[in-house]
Parts: structure tokens; C-alpha cells; sequence
């Protein structure tokens, strides 16, 4: 018997509540203390489409999907068709007993819980949209899960809807769990069992980054919806009011970096965020930002391009698009965290750089990081600093000339002069997008073009000092040492825990700034290793190619996976034996 | 008391002699000392042209920003901070042509600011091609056979947008201009105000003569600015006669009255240094 | 003769069950049998966004392109080919929102093709955010506390812009809108129709049912479409009647009819292996 | 005496006809079979600015400008104050004799010849806006060249504005004339001779681009305006009734994009233009045309940013940008010309490699090449070939089913797939911007996802073994090997001049081609070379990253110039002296 190592899977018609009830059971394994993590699939329409969402749960922290599915709830005979496969072997599917299943089509060693959803529904009064909740609560009884936990869970999940409304989902779900229990036999394989009261939080990425946002005093976020970064939108606009916080949708992403622009002029932090196509639409405002020196924070969360491209589904593929775009030379840092944690941190760690540096920082994700669900400790306020960067001072103020202007643009030697914001007496100066003097006055001269060129990106020198440098996780003289960045840390990980099992010794190196770039570390490290892959989830392997760029040295293989989906672990897994055995 | 002294800049503006931008600039300054508004109290939002210049050539707080987008910036930065009078500043090309999206949202969304449109008919700072208020048939650099479009109009677009002040001027007619700024100033919401601004180097059709030929007050001829439809049909009237002043004015609830979150205080006064997520963390737990 | 299998694609629409856009499919195949155009010299260009997906579901050319953006690629395909009978569609977030900029621009243009706008009031395919179009105080993803601004008005700003064919109709009457579509096919210039479109998934304010409550026939209530007055006014109302048909018709010259270059023959048509331009070095010797 | 090897130079007010004046004289040289290449300079407004046009004539061939001006025309003083220490010894200064000046401020060995220009415009009775020409006519006194040249110049120039203004420009020039041969006695250095009839054209870079466009079937120019590219746009809307094109100025550079896709998808040969941050509203149609497969030319004019930055200057700082912008892998080839015929037989060129291989192509310049003119041999139109690249053949056509869509993205083993254009019965296919399968209906499957990455971007591998290699001019085993890429080849070359009577040996490689990038030849020249170099127009030296990102090699010295002026021979040919002695 297989006890808290289980993967759990619902499929079913878009705007069936598949997502819905797939969170119900992830949240019901996190508060009984166990670690989860989840993934969904959907494609770019409403309802009818094939919706999944794959729940992993374990006693011991994950960091993300694994092949091989243990239960699979089929909403519809669609999904048995799709999915039977991923079946590991004395795993099973809880399916509408009215489907017309052919024993034949389904290996044997895969176990079948026919249930007559719609029956149950019936009998109990409940409304057919809560199906689903017969088919949670006898999956709950096939791997004899604590019930309590799901009415918990199903009582939270409903609570703002009504107690009519909690009853019956909750009935619908016991009296799933009731009939699978009275009808089969106890000798499921796989089971799950409580181990405490929880107290993590389960979360996507984009609630880590709202989190951090707001933790770091973001008052200002404007966007337009574009997935996966709509639901950042969503979490922010529902917070508005909780912690006074302007949200924003706009009428564009023009006007979304635009809008965060003008607010962080004003001398508020402010956030914006968006994807592929709206970034590109961002990308003017984002050199004006650098210009005008104006602290911004743009999340980009990435999804398959070109164009359009697959936008439910995740690639890491503007890599080279983000750190190059918009014209002419100037800071661009950017950040790439790889789970909830960095995610959080991260965010909060971007605003004080785009203030202490003045500049916009980006903080680029996918989809895999921004809507995977995770548990995760409860983060740590104390952790936090907030850096506003360096105002000028009253005196500073005070010696400012009456006829000039403030010279908010002042040569300095780290490249950051002090600021003022509207409203500062004595302060006064304007930005301007066109190259200026120390005061801001548009100048064309030759000589200060060039300083004011070197005092922007002296910037970027002083902010690679105090980054520190990634650190290399596993051990040292390892057969195989990986570079990676952003989402793929989590198949990583898991890969890693495999190969040590093969007894495959491998190191990892995280990029989490790709901007600066640590060059002189992942130059060492190349030098010092003895095969170098790169994992990616894009075609060209672009951090291969910035590797390059950056520190000259070719990286031995590229791991590259551009489907549209992150990689399972396995995937790592079976290349990196090819790379240590070949 | 603020002077005029107090807000002139050292440096002199550049632009063509001749240019009505310096009317703009002129009347925009009056108002300011009219209105005693503290300088560093003002922010001043421009695009990019000659008319995007402006922020330059007086001492108040000032953003030059990108082509075609004051209005965005212009609008955060009085969500951030609602005790200061923000204006936005820049052309027709600029505000009308690749700047049209957010005109017509900022007309809808009435944020307490005010919109000077430059309005010259032609580009300007790139030396003289149509513009989308350039009349049928003119011959530009980019359309040496004539435009073949309808020229925009903005006064009948606001309308149609919910905008709550708007008017037009003159820049030939400092003493109007400078009356119309401070009557949008003081309303309450958002206003436009486009200005008849002659180009006195690319625009030979549309000249300081062409207009005071053809300009009349609406509020000396009795025009009720609180009539919705009149107005529509005022904005309508152009060749022989073409009418400046307020076209329509009315209250309603400004962008700002509907956020509690700065009821009490401007964002940017709000201290950030201890805020608590506890609870929400709670939330997903 | 086009028969309605000779336009009918393999592939189902995967619209929501129940979705207006069912309805404006239906209109847009019949309108196209009725007029008897061969589907090769159709091309539907649309933007993202459910309605964005139209042209896959019908044998015509389509393009579908990027959010907001339907107009100005269906233009040029117009101006490079004007023996096809062009159709831009897209939502009213596409056209009203991000697309803004060019659906005015467009509007004063004037070139003929329709323009079909799939106004939802929602953001459908990106799962329920406001719209340009929400009604003031509708709460959504986007809006928890309901939206601010006050909604555009298409019909307004159309007018205002110089459209030559101005019309409204609605999904869940069929019959109407297919008419609508014809009539604007064979008006000579820019036809804009704005279709209310039910969104049974995210819109649970304007249902089916809260239409048809709503809605009154411009043309049976004897609307004279020749009146811009007479149409701005219409425009104007809301609430408890709400008008459908044409607004506003007009024949002006089409941009097309304006430019020599296509006089004899499309552009598409015109050889371009042996374009000669020793005179055009000449001019700089 | 110094003969046919002079540097003239004109300064003022914006908006005085410094510009015009300048090319009359710059177009009289090349009537005189001389050669000539100018440069401008002027800064974002439209009047009162101090403007120059700098014009250097020879009889040879030349490539750029050089250092020292041996005439200048003053039309006021601040053109003395500014331009005096560029003077070389014996040269001189032509001025209006009102003007104050004090001999001291002026170096003994320039020599002065103050000309009464507005008496002189009084007595011919000629607008005052007419006292240029009689400092041009005073000029060419000053240097004995043919006036008859210059007449016939001004002539043609002023062709369409009817024979007075002809006469009373010429009359200008005349009495300017006069007046210097009648109060100078004739002992200038530097003189002008005819030496031919001319026949050459004197053109920009841009003029070179709009008749290559032209040349090649364009059908459709889309563009808002934007300097350095807003001249393309003039030219092409001043031909448009001549060579039927349909040329629009419209609201934005998105509809500008948008809509040359429209075009090129209707089957027409389009293009647009633009420069910095209209590249980027630009860059997501950019990536919508690479995913819908549709060919469209963009050229990008660079000028030096960030942000609005120095409109009216030069700089090469978007060489990453450009070739990194947009979501996701698709192929992005980018020709990147160095000189006028580079600019005319390239544009064609792009033509027909977007058609060719359906995909966006950009053509990249920067406001030197755009903006300065230089004689050129007339391009030959016998070298120009169309390729339309592949069409569905009737009998694909025929053979394609009644029910389902054409094949338009038909898997293929160079990745192109046959085309349809709308019209053509039996060959509907619906262009879509999300990931399709072959006949364009939106799929997600990852199977069909990885086959259509690898089609289109089999297209750059495709273009890439049909492109030449560069080729490297100069001796094989020089002590210095330059790489560089654009406008840099006119200083770069005159550099190696003075490099070879210096005695030191120089080669040179210039890349055309950005991408797909010639990585091969440039690796194996780099291990060949003794010393390499780069020679950049911005901060980063952002060629010599893009070589170590695609050969993994350092290149030796990035001699980089970001004031936002163009190189000047000496500049260059002083680094390479040190490099080749350091
Ligand atoms: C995105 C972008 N496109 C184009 C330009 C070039 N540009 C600068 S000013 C201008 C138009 C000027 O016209 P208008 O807005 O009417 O202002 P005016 O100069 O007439 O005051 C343009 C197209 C730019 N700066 N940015
Ligand atoms: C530049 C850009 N921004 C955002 C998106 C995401 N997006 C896709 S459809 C859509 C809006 C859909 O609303 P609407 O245009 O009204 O069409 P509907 O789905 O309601 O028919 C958005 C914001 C995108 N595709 N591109
Ligand atoms: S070009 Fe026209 S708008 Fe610009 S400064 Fe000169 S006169 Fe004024
Ligand atoms: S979400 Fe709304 S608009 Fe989209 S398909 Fe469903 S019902 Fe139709
Ligand atoms: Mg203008
Ligand atoms: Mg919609």
C-alpha cells in the first residue's frame, strides 16, 4: 500500500467546475498537513472545452507534478479516453456508472468505480452542477481521506454564497463518499492520511506575487486582462479596498504601464502586469520609465508565442524578448523567481530595487509558476524591508536654486541621484523621455550625453554588487550540473531526488536575476563542472544563449520542451541519464 | 500669493516665432497665478511634439513623456496624489490621432484634470504631415494629394463620451484662453480643452487670420451649456462661422468621489512601512 | 447561386451553449447566402476574443489576428483587393477598448466594408472583466466594486466620426440582424453594425431576456436615418427602450473611389515584375 | 593648392534654408562628376536650432565624412563661435559682413571673408530669405568651381516654384559670386573642378530604400511619421500616383503594422517604416505576422534612445531589441545595409525573402545612412529579381477537398508551405494567430505544437544556407581585423585608408545580415584574425554580444561611440592604431 504519495486527477467540460473542485481536494490535502501541488489544463475557451486539473499530495515538501495518475475522477467518458494512460498500475477511475465503458479499452491492472452521479443528485435533491461533489466525496472515500477535512473545506470554499448552498454541496459529497464506500470492497492501493492541522497556505503564483506586492506597499496596480496574468488583476482588485489600493483595469497595456508610470512619478509604488502581446504594447513605456528613471514593477508572465500563440499553456520563451526590448541602452533588471517563496520575496525585492535604483524592474514568470497551486509556509513579515531609495535630503532642498531647476538627474557616482516627487517645495523638474541635462532640460550636447548614458547604466554596475550570487544546490564535483531559471525549478528538483536514487550525482545552478546577469559565477561554474545542461521550456534554449552571450562558454545540452507544457520531472530525468551516461 | 515670477522658467521656449503654442503658454501661466496655485502643487503631463514642450517652459512639476500618452500618466498621477491640479498637455496628433484610445476612456472615466489639446491641424515636430484634424483635401508632406479622411472632431466625440467640461479656444486670444483654463481648473471632473493653435511653419491654410474670421463666442451668443444636444449641435457648426467657448458642462460624481481608499488621505501620504497581510495569508490557508 | 453548405465549415462553433455569438454566426452565413457572394472573395478579419473566432467557423478567407486590431489589417486587405467584399468582427472589448484608436479613425475613413462588433458588455474569453460597455456600477473580476466610468457609446461616437452606415441590432433576432448585415454590405462605405450579444457565461445582467424587454425597431417606429440629428438623439437612449436598426445612413465618396492607383484594376492585380524606375533615378541626378 | 578634395560646410538657424542650401551645393559637385558625401545635423525643433549640413566632395569615391572643414558659411555667428576649431589651416569663414567679430577669437590661419548679404539681397531686390545663395554663389567664387553647374542646380530645384523664384535664387547666387571674385583676391587653397557630366545620382539612404521598395513591386507603404524614417513616408506618398501604391500615413504605428499585414496577406508586396518607439507598438503585429506566415517588409530606422532619446541623431543601440522583440521563437530575419546600394538592392531583397519564405523581414538603418546623402552610380535594374516565392499550383488547388480548409501551413521539409491569397477559389484557410494546425484551425495538441515550431523556424535554416556569407575585404592576415555591421562601413572604410598609408594592415568584415546570423564565417575569421574589433555606434557594444552569443568568441576591443554622432574616420583609425600597437 501507497500511503500519502498519491496523484489525484479530475477531468471534465470546461465550466463544469473541474478547477473548482480540483482545489476543494488539493485544499482538503493541505489542511490535513500534507504538501500539494497542482496543475491545471485548459484550453483558450469558455465551456466545452477538456479542463484537468492534476493534484499531487505527499507527506514530505513537493515541487511539482509527477507522471503516473493514481485516481482519476472522469466527468466525462471524454477524459477516460484522454487520460487512461497516465494511469499507474491498481489506480482507478471514479466515472458516471451511465457511461457505456468498454472493460477492453481500459488496461486491466487500472481499478473502475462506476457511480451513478446523477442518481445520487436525484435522490439527495442537489443540482447537477454538483455531480462533481458525488464524484470528490467518493474519491475521498476510495483513498479514505478524512471527510471533515473536505466539509471544511467545501464550508470555506462557499461561505459568501450561503448555507443552502454549503449543505448541499457538502451532501453531495458524502453521499458520493458514502456510496463508494458501501459499494467496493476496501483495496485501494493508494491512500491519504492526515498528519496534522495544516496551517500552510496552498497558493499559486500570482497570489505570491499579489502578496508580496501588497506586503511591499504597492498602492497602484494597473493592467489589462491578458492570461496568466489576469488573475493578479483579480487578487489586487479584490484587495482594493482592504489596503487602499487604486487598481486599475485600463484601457490597454499601453495605458496600464503608462498609468503605473505616472503613479510612480507621483511617489507611490506601483505595479503593473500582463503577458506576451500586451508587453509588447508595454514596451515603449517601459524605456520611458528607464528614461525618466521612474520606479515601476512589471510582472510578465509568459505563455507560448508567437503571436497568440497557446495562451492557457506555459513556455518559457521571451527570455531574450524581455531583457532586450525597447530601444537604446538603458538599466533593464529582471527578475525570475522559480516558486511561491521567490515569488513573494521576489516581488517585494523588485520594489526596492525600482526605487533604490529608480527603474522599472521586471519580474517575468509563465503559467506553470502563476496558476500551479503549491502549500507553502506562511511567509515571513519580518523578512521584509521596505527601501524607498534615496530623496533628497531638506538641506539638499534647501540649497536648490530658486531660478533652476531641481537637479533631479544629478552625475553620481553609483548611477542614483536623489529624488522628489510632486509636491516637494524646492523640488521642482521635469521628466523627459528625450536625453536631458541634470535638471531634466532637453540638451543635446555631446558631452553630457555621454555622462548621462554612463550615470543610467552605472546603475545596473551598482545593483549586480549587492545582488548576491546564485548558489549552487547539491553537491559539488557532480556528474551533471544543470543551469536553469524561473518554473522549471520544481521538475528540477524532483528530477534531482530521482537521479540521486540512480545514484547520478548532479548540481543546479538557479539563475534568479537575469538581469544583471551573474556572469562571473555561472562562468566559474561552467569552467568547474564536467557535463552542463540547461533545462528550458522553449525551442532556441535561450538561456543557453544568453549563458553564452554572457560568459562565452557553450553549455553541453540543451533540455529543451516547447509543447506548451512544463516538464515532468521524469522528462529531466531520462535526458540528464543520457547526458551522465553518454 | 504665486507670481508670475514664481513659475517662469530660465530658459525661453523654442518654438517658431509666431508659434500660438506661446499664447498656450501664456494663458496657462496667467490661469496658474490666477487660480494661486503653489507650483509645486501642479503636475504637468505632456506627449511628445512642439505642444509636448510645455512642462519645459514653466517651473511646476513636469512629465514628458511618449507620444500619444499624457492622458494615462496624467491620470495615475492624480490617483496618487489628489491634492495636486494636474493638467495634460499635447497635440492633436499626439492626443487625437495615436492618443485616441485614451481620449475617449479618460472622457469616460472623469478624473479631476485638465486636457489642453494644442490642436494646429498639422504635425509639427515632425515637420508637417497631415494630422487628424487637418482638413479634407489638404496637401501634407504625407499626403501630397490630399486627405482623404473627414477630419476628427473632437469637441462632438467628448460629447459622446460623457466628458463634463468641455470647451475650445483660441490661442491667438490669450484673455479667453486664460478664462476657459481656470473655469476648467475649478470644475470638478475632467476637462477638455482643445485650442485652435496655428502653426505658423506647416499649416498655411488654417492661419491666425483663418480662425478670427471665423470664431464667435458661444457664451456671448447665449449658448446653454448645460444642454446636451445643443451642444451636439454646436459641434457640428465648422466653415464660415466656427463657435470657441464652453460647449457643455455638468456635474457628476468624479472618478476620485468612488474610491474610499482615498477618502481619507492621497495614496502617496499613506505610510507603507508596516503593512500587515497576516489575515490574508489566513486566507489561504 | 452560394448555398449554405458551400460556406459551412467542418469544425462547430465551441462557443458557450446558448451564446449570442450562435446567433450572429447564423446572420453573418445567411446575409452572405442572400447577397450570393462566392466565399472565396470573402475575407473576415477578426480580432481575440470568443467573437474573434468567427471566421473559423465558415469557408470564407479570415484572418484572425491580434486583440484589438480586426480594422486597420481588414482595411488594407480592402485597399489591396477591393473585388472582396471584406468584414471586419471582433468584441467590444477588442473594438471599444484596446481597438479604440482605430475604430474612430476608421469610421472617418471610409472604406466600404462592415464592421460587426459582437458587444457582449463582458470580457468574454478572458473570463468576465468589465468592458467599455458595462454599465456603470456592474461588478466584475476586474470591477469587484463596480465600474466607475460610464459606458461608450458606440452609436455617439460613430456619428460623431463620420460613419456612413450606422446600425444596431441584436443576436437573439436573427432575422433583423441578417438584414442588418445585408443592408451594409450594399451601402457603399464603412458600415458599422453593434450587435447585442448575450453572454450567457460571464453577463448575467444583460440576458436574452433583459433585450428583448428592452429593445424597439428604429425602422418600424419610422426613424428617419438621414437625420444626424435625429440619429445622435436616438443614440441618447437608455434604459428602459433601447434602439435597434439603422441610426444613421449616408453616401459619401469611399476612400476607395479617392485613390487613381486602383481606378483600372486592384492593386493585387497590377504586374509588378518590371516596374521601371529609370525616370524616378533621373529626377535625382 | 589643394584640388577636388574639400569639406564645405554650412551652419545656422533652423528653418533658414540651411538644409537646402547645402544640398544645392552638394548636388552642383556631383553635376561636376565629382563625388560627395553630406551629413547633417539639427536637433528636435523646427526653428531657431543651429543647423548644419557638411558636404566633402573628391574625385574619388567617399564614404563618409572626415575631419576638418575648409569653408564654412556662416549664416550667423554662433556657426563661427561653434564650428571655428574644425577649420583647417587655410580655410575659411564666409559671413555677413554686419556681423561684430572680433580677429582674435579666430585662429590666425583661417582666413575671413565677410560678405554683405542682405545689401547684396537689397540691391538685386531679392527676399531675404534669399541671402544663402549669395553665400552659397560667394562659396563657389571662393573655390572657382563652374557656376553654370550651380545655376542649373538651382534651377532644377526650384523647377516647380515657377522662373521668379528661379531668377532672383540664381541672381542670389550670382551677385554672391561676384561680389567674392571681385573683393578676394583669388588665393584660397582649395579649389573645385568639373571633372565630368555626372550621371550620378545623390541620394540617401532612405531615398535608396523607397526605390528599391519601388523597385520591387511594393504595392503598399503604411507608416506614421517618425524621424529618421518620416522620409521614406514622404517619398513613397510623393510617387504614389506614378508607380500606383497606395501610401498611408495612419492613426498609429499598430495600425501601420497591422495594416501592411492586411496587405500582404491580400497578396500584395507591403511595407512600413518606422524608428525606435514605434517599433515597438510595431513589434506585436511583428510577431503576428511570423505566426500567420504573412510577408511584410518593416523598416527600422534606428536614432539613439532610450526612450524619445536624440530624434534627430544617430545611433546603432537597438541591434538586440530588434532582434530578440516579440513573444516566442519565430524566424526574424534582419538585414542590416551599410551604404545606399546596400539599402536599394537589400530592400529588394527583403522582398523577396519575405515572400519567399513568408515571414516578416526587417531591414535595419540608423539616421546617418537614412539622412545623408551620397552620389551613387545608378542601381542597375537588370539585377533586380522578383521571387514571389511558392503559390498553390492549380493542381493542388484542384486537388484540395471541398469540406475542409486549405493546407496553407502544410508541414514541408524547407518549412515553407504553398500559398493562397483571398480569391482564389479552393484555396480558403483562415490565418490565425494562435498555435493551428496545417489548414489554420487553433489547436493545442503538442504533437502538432512541436511540428509547427519546428516548420516555421526550419525557415531560418532554410533562408540561412541561401544567403552569402560576408565576405572580409582587406589583406588576409592583418594586424587588425574589424567586425562591425551598418552605417559604420563609410568611416570604417575611409579608416582603412588611413590605416594602410600609416603602414598598418587592416581587414574588415561586415555583417549584412543580423539574422539569421553568419556564425560560421564569423568564427572562423575571429580564430584567424590576430587582433579583432568592433567598431559600435552605441554603449554596450552590442554587435560583439551578439558574436559571443552565436560564436561563444570575445571579441579583442569594442570601440564604441554613443554621443549620438557617427563616427568620423579618424576616430576610428586613431583606436586601431593603438589597438595595433597596444
Ligand atoms: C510612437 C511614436 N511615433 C512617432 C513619433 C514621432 N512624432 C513626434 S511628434 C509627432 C507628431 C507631432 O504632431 P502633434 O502631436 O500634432 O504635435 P505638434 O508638434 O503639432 O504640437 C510624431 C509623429 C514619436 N515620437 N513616437
Ligand atoms: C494585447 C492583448 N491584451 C490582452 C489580451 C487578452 N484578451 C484576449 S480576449 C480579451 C478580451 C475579450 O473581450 P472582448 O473583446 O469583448 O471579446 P469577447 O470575448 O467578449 O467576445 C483579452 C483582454 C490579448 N489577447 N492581447
Ligand atoms: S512647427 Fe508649428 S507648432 Fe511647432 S513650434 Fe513651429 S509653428 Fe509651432
Ligand atoms: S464566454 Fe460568453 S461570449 Fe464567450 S462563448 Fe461563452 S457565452 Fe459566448
Ligand atoms: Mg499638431
Ligand atoms: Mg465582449
Amino acid at each position: 500500500m501507497e500511503k500519502n504519495k498519491l496523484t489525484w486527477k479530475i477531468g471534465g467540460k470546461a465550466g463544469e467546475g473541474v478547477m473548482a473542485t480540483g482545489i476543494i481536494f488539493a485544499q482538503s490535502g493541505s489542511r490535513g498537513g500534507l504538501h500539494v501541488y497542482d496543475i491545471n489544463e485548459y484550453p483558450s475557451l469558455i465551456k466545452g472545452g477538456h479542463n484537468t486539473l492534476q493534484v499531487r499530495v505527499e507527506d514530505r515538501e513537493i515541487f511539482s507534478q509527477v507522471k503516473g495518475v493514481n485516481v482519476l475522477i472522469a466527468l466525462n467518458k471524454e477524459t477516460i479516453l484522454m487520460h487512461r494512460d497516465e494511469l499507474t498500475s491498481g489506480g482507478g477511475i471514479i466515472y458516471d456508472s451511465a457511461e457505456v465503458l468498454d472493460r477492453k479499452e481500459i488496461r486491466e491492472d487500472i481499478r473502475l468505480y462506476p457511480v451513478p452521479f446523477n442518481n445520487i443528485i436525484k435522490e439527495i435533491g442537489a443540482e447537477t452542477i454538483m455531480k462533481n461533489n458525488v464524484a470528490l466525496g467518493a474519491s475521498i472515500a476510495l483513498i479514505d481521506y478524512d471527510f471533515d477535512i473536505v466539509a471544511g473545506v467545501i464550508r470555506d470554499t462557499f461561505k459568501r454564497k450561503g448555507d443552502r448552498i454549503i449543505n448541499d454541496n457538502t451532501m453531495a459529497a458524502k453521499a458520493g463518499y458514502d456510496y463508494l464506500k458501501k459499494n467496493f470492497p476496501d483495496d485501494f492501493n493508494y491512500k491519504l492520511e492526515k498528519i496534522g492541522t495544516g496551517g500552510r497556505m496552498m497558493l499559486t503564483g500570482n497570489d505570491a506575487i499579489c502578496m508580496g506586492a501588497i506586503k511591499a506597499g504597492c498602492k497602484f496596480y494597473s493592467a489589462y486582462p491578458m492570461t496568466p496574468a489576469s488573475s493578479i488583476l483579480h487578487f489586487m482588485a479584490a484587495q482594493e479596498r482592504r489596503f487602499n489600493i487604486v487598481v486599475k483595469h485600463t484601457e490597454d497595456e499601453i495605458s496600464a504601464i503608462n498609468m503605473a508610470i505616472g503613479a510612480g512619478f507621483a511617489g507611490v509604488r506601483a505595479m503593473c502586469g500582463t503577458s506576451g502581446g500586451g508587453f509588447c504594447l508595454m514596451s515603449e513605456g517601459y524605456g520611458l520609465a528607464g528614461m525618466i528613471e521612474v520606479p515601476v514593477v512589471i510582472i510578465m508572465a509568459m505563455r507560448p508565442g508567437p503571436s497568440t500563440g497557446m495562451p492557457t499553456w506555459s513556455e518559457q520563451g521571451d527570455l531574450k524578448f524581455v531583457l532586450n526590448v525597447s530601444q537604446g541602452d538603458f538599466p533593464r533588471p529582471v527578475l525570475i523567481p522559480g516558486d511561491n517563496e521567490e515569488c513573494f520575496y521576489m516581488t517585494q525585492e523588485a520594489f526596492n530595487i525600482a526605487e533604490k535604483y529608480q527603474t522599472p524592474v521586471i519580474v517575468l514568470t509563465d503559467k506553470n509558476l502563476a496558476e500551479s497551486h503549491k502549500t507553502t509556509e506562511k511567509f515571513d513579515q519580518r523578512r521584509i524591508t521596505i527601501d524607498r531609495g534615496v530623496y533628497a535630503t531638506a538641506s539638499e532642498l534647501a540649497a536648490s536654486d530658486e531660478k533652476t531647476f531641481f537637479k533631479r538627474y544629478k552625475y553620481t557616482e553609483n548611477g542614483v541621484s536623489p529624488r522628489t516627487i510632486p509636491g516637494m517645495k524646492k523640488g521642482i523638474y521635469t521628466a523627459t523621455s528625450d536625453e536631458h541635462d541634470e535638471e531634466g532640460n532637453i540638451t543635446e550636447d555631446t558631452g553630457n550625453r555621454t555622462k548621462m548614458m554612463e550615470k543610467r547604466m552605472r546603475k545596473l554596475d551598482s545593483l549586480a554588487k549587492e545582488l548576491k550570487q546564485p548558489e549552487m544546490v547539491g553537491p559539488r564535483d557532480a556528474a551533471v550540473t544543470i543551469i536553469a531559471t524561473g518554473s522549471t525549478k520544481g521538475p528540477i528538483k524532483e528530477a534531482m531526488m530521482m537521479l540521486e536514487k540512480d545514484g547520478v550525482t548532479v548540481n543546479y545552478l538557479q539563475i534568479l536575476y537575469l538581469s544583471p546577469f551573474p556572469s562571473e559565477k555561472v562562468a566559474s561554474v561552467m569552467d568547474s563542472a564536467r557535463k552542463t545542461v540547461v533545462v528550458e521550456n522553449n525551442f532556441t534554449g535561450q538561456l543557453a544563449d544568453i549563458i553564452r552571450e554572457k560568459t562565452g562558454k557553450s553549455v553541453g545540452r540543451r533540455i529543451l520542451k516547447y509543447d506548451g507544457r512544463p516538464f515532468y520531472p521524469e522528462e529531466i530525468h531520462r535526458e540528464i541519464m543520457e547526458v551522465a551516461h553518454g | 500669493m504665486v507670481r508670475m515670477i514664481d513659475i517662469n522658467a530660465i530658459d525661453k521656449p523654442n518654438w517658431c516665432p509666431g508659434c500660438g503654442d506661446f499664447g498656450i503658454l501664456l494663458a496657462l501661466k496667467g490661469a496658474i497665478v490666477e487660480l494661486n496655485i503653489e507650483p509645486e502643487n501642479i503636475a504637468i503631463i505632456s506627449g511628445i511634439g512642439c505642444s509636448g514642450k510645455v512642462p519645459h517652459w514653466l517651473r511646476t512639476y513636469g512629465l514628458h513623456g511618449i507620444h500619444g500618452r499624457p492622458l494615462p500618466v496624467a491620470a495615475a498621477t492624480r490617483l496618487s496624489n489628489h491634492e495636486l491640479t494636474v493638467f495634460a498637455v499635447g497635440g492633436d496628433g499626439d492626443g487625437y490621432g495615436i492618443g485616441m484610445c485614451h481620449f475617449i476612456h479618460a472622457m469616460r472615466r472623469n478624473i479631476d484634470m485638465t486636457y489642453i489639446v494644442h490642436n494646429n491641424m498639422i504635425y509639427g515636430l515632425t515637420t508637417g504631415q497631415t494630422s487628424p484634424t487637418s482638413e479634407k483635401g489638404m496637401r501634407t508632406k504625407s499626403t501630397p494629394s490630399g486627405v482623404i479622411e473627414v477630419p476628427v472632431n473632437p469637441i462632438a466625440l467628448a460629447i459622446s463620451s460623457g466628458a463634463t467640461f468641455i470647451a475650445r479656444s483660441f490661442a491667438g486670444d490669450v484673455k479667453h484662453l486664460q478664462k476657459t483654463i481656470v473655469d476648467a481648473v475649478k470644475h470638478r471632473g475632467f476637462s477638455l480643452i482643445d485650442v485652435f493653435q496655428p502653426c505658423v511653419s506647416f499649416n498655411h491654410v488654417n492661419t491666425y487670420d483663418w480662425y478670427k474670421q471665423r470664431i464667435y463666442d458661444l457664451q456671448a451668443a447665449g449658448h446653454n451649456t448645460g444642454d446636451k444636444m445643443a451642444a451636439f449641435v454646436k459641434s457640428q457648426e465648422w466653415g464660415e462661422k466656427i463657435p470657441i467657448g464652453v460647449f457643455y458642462e455638468v456635474l457628476s460624481p468624479t472618478y476620485e468621489d468612488e474610491l474610499p481608499q482615498i477618502k481619507e488621505m492621497p495614496l502617496v501620504k499613506q505610510a507603507i512601512d508596516n503593512v500587515d497581510i497576516s489575515k490574508l495569508m489566513d486566507d489561504f490557508v
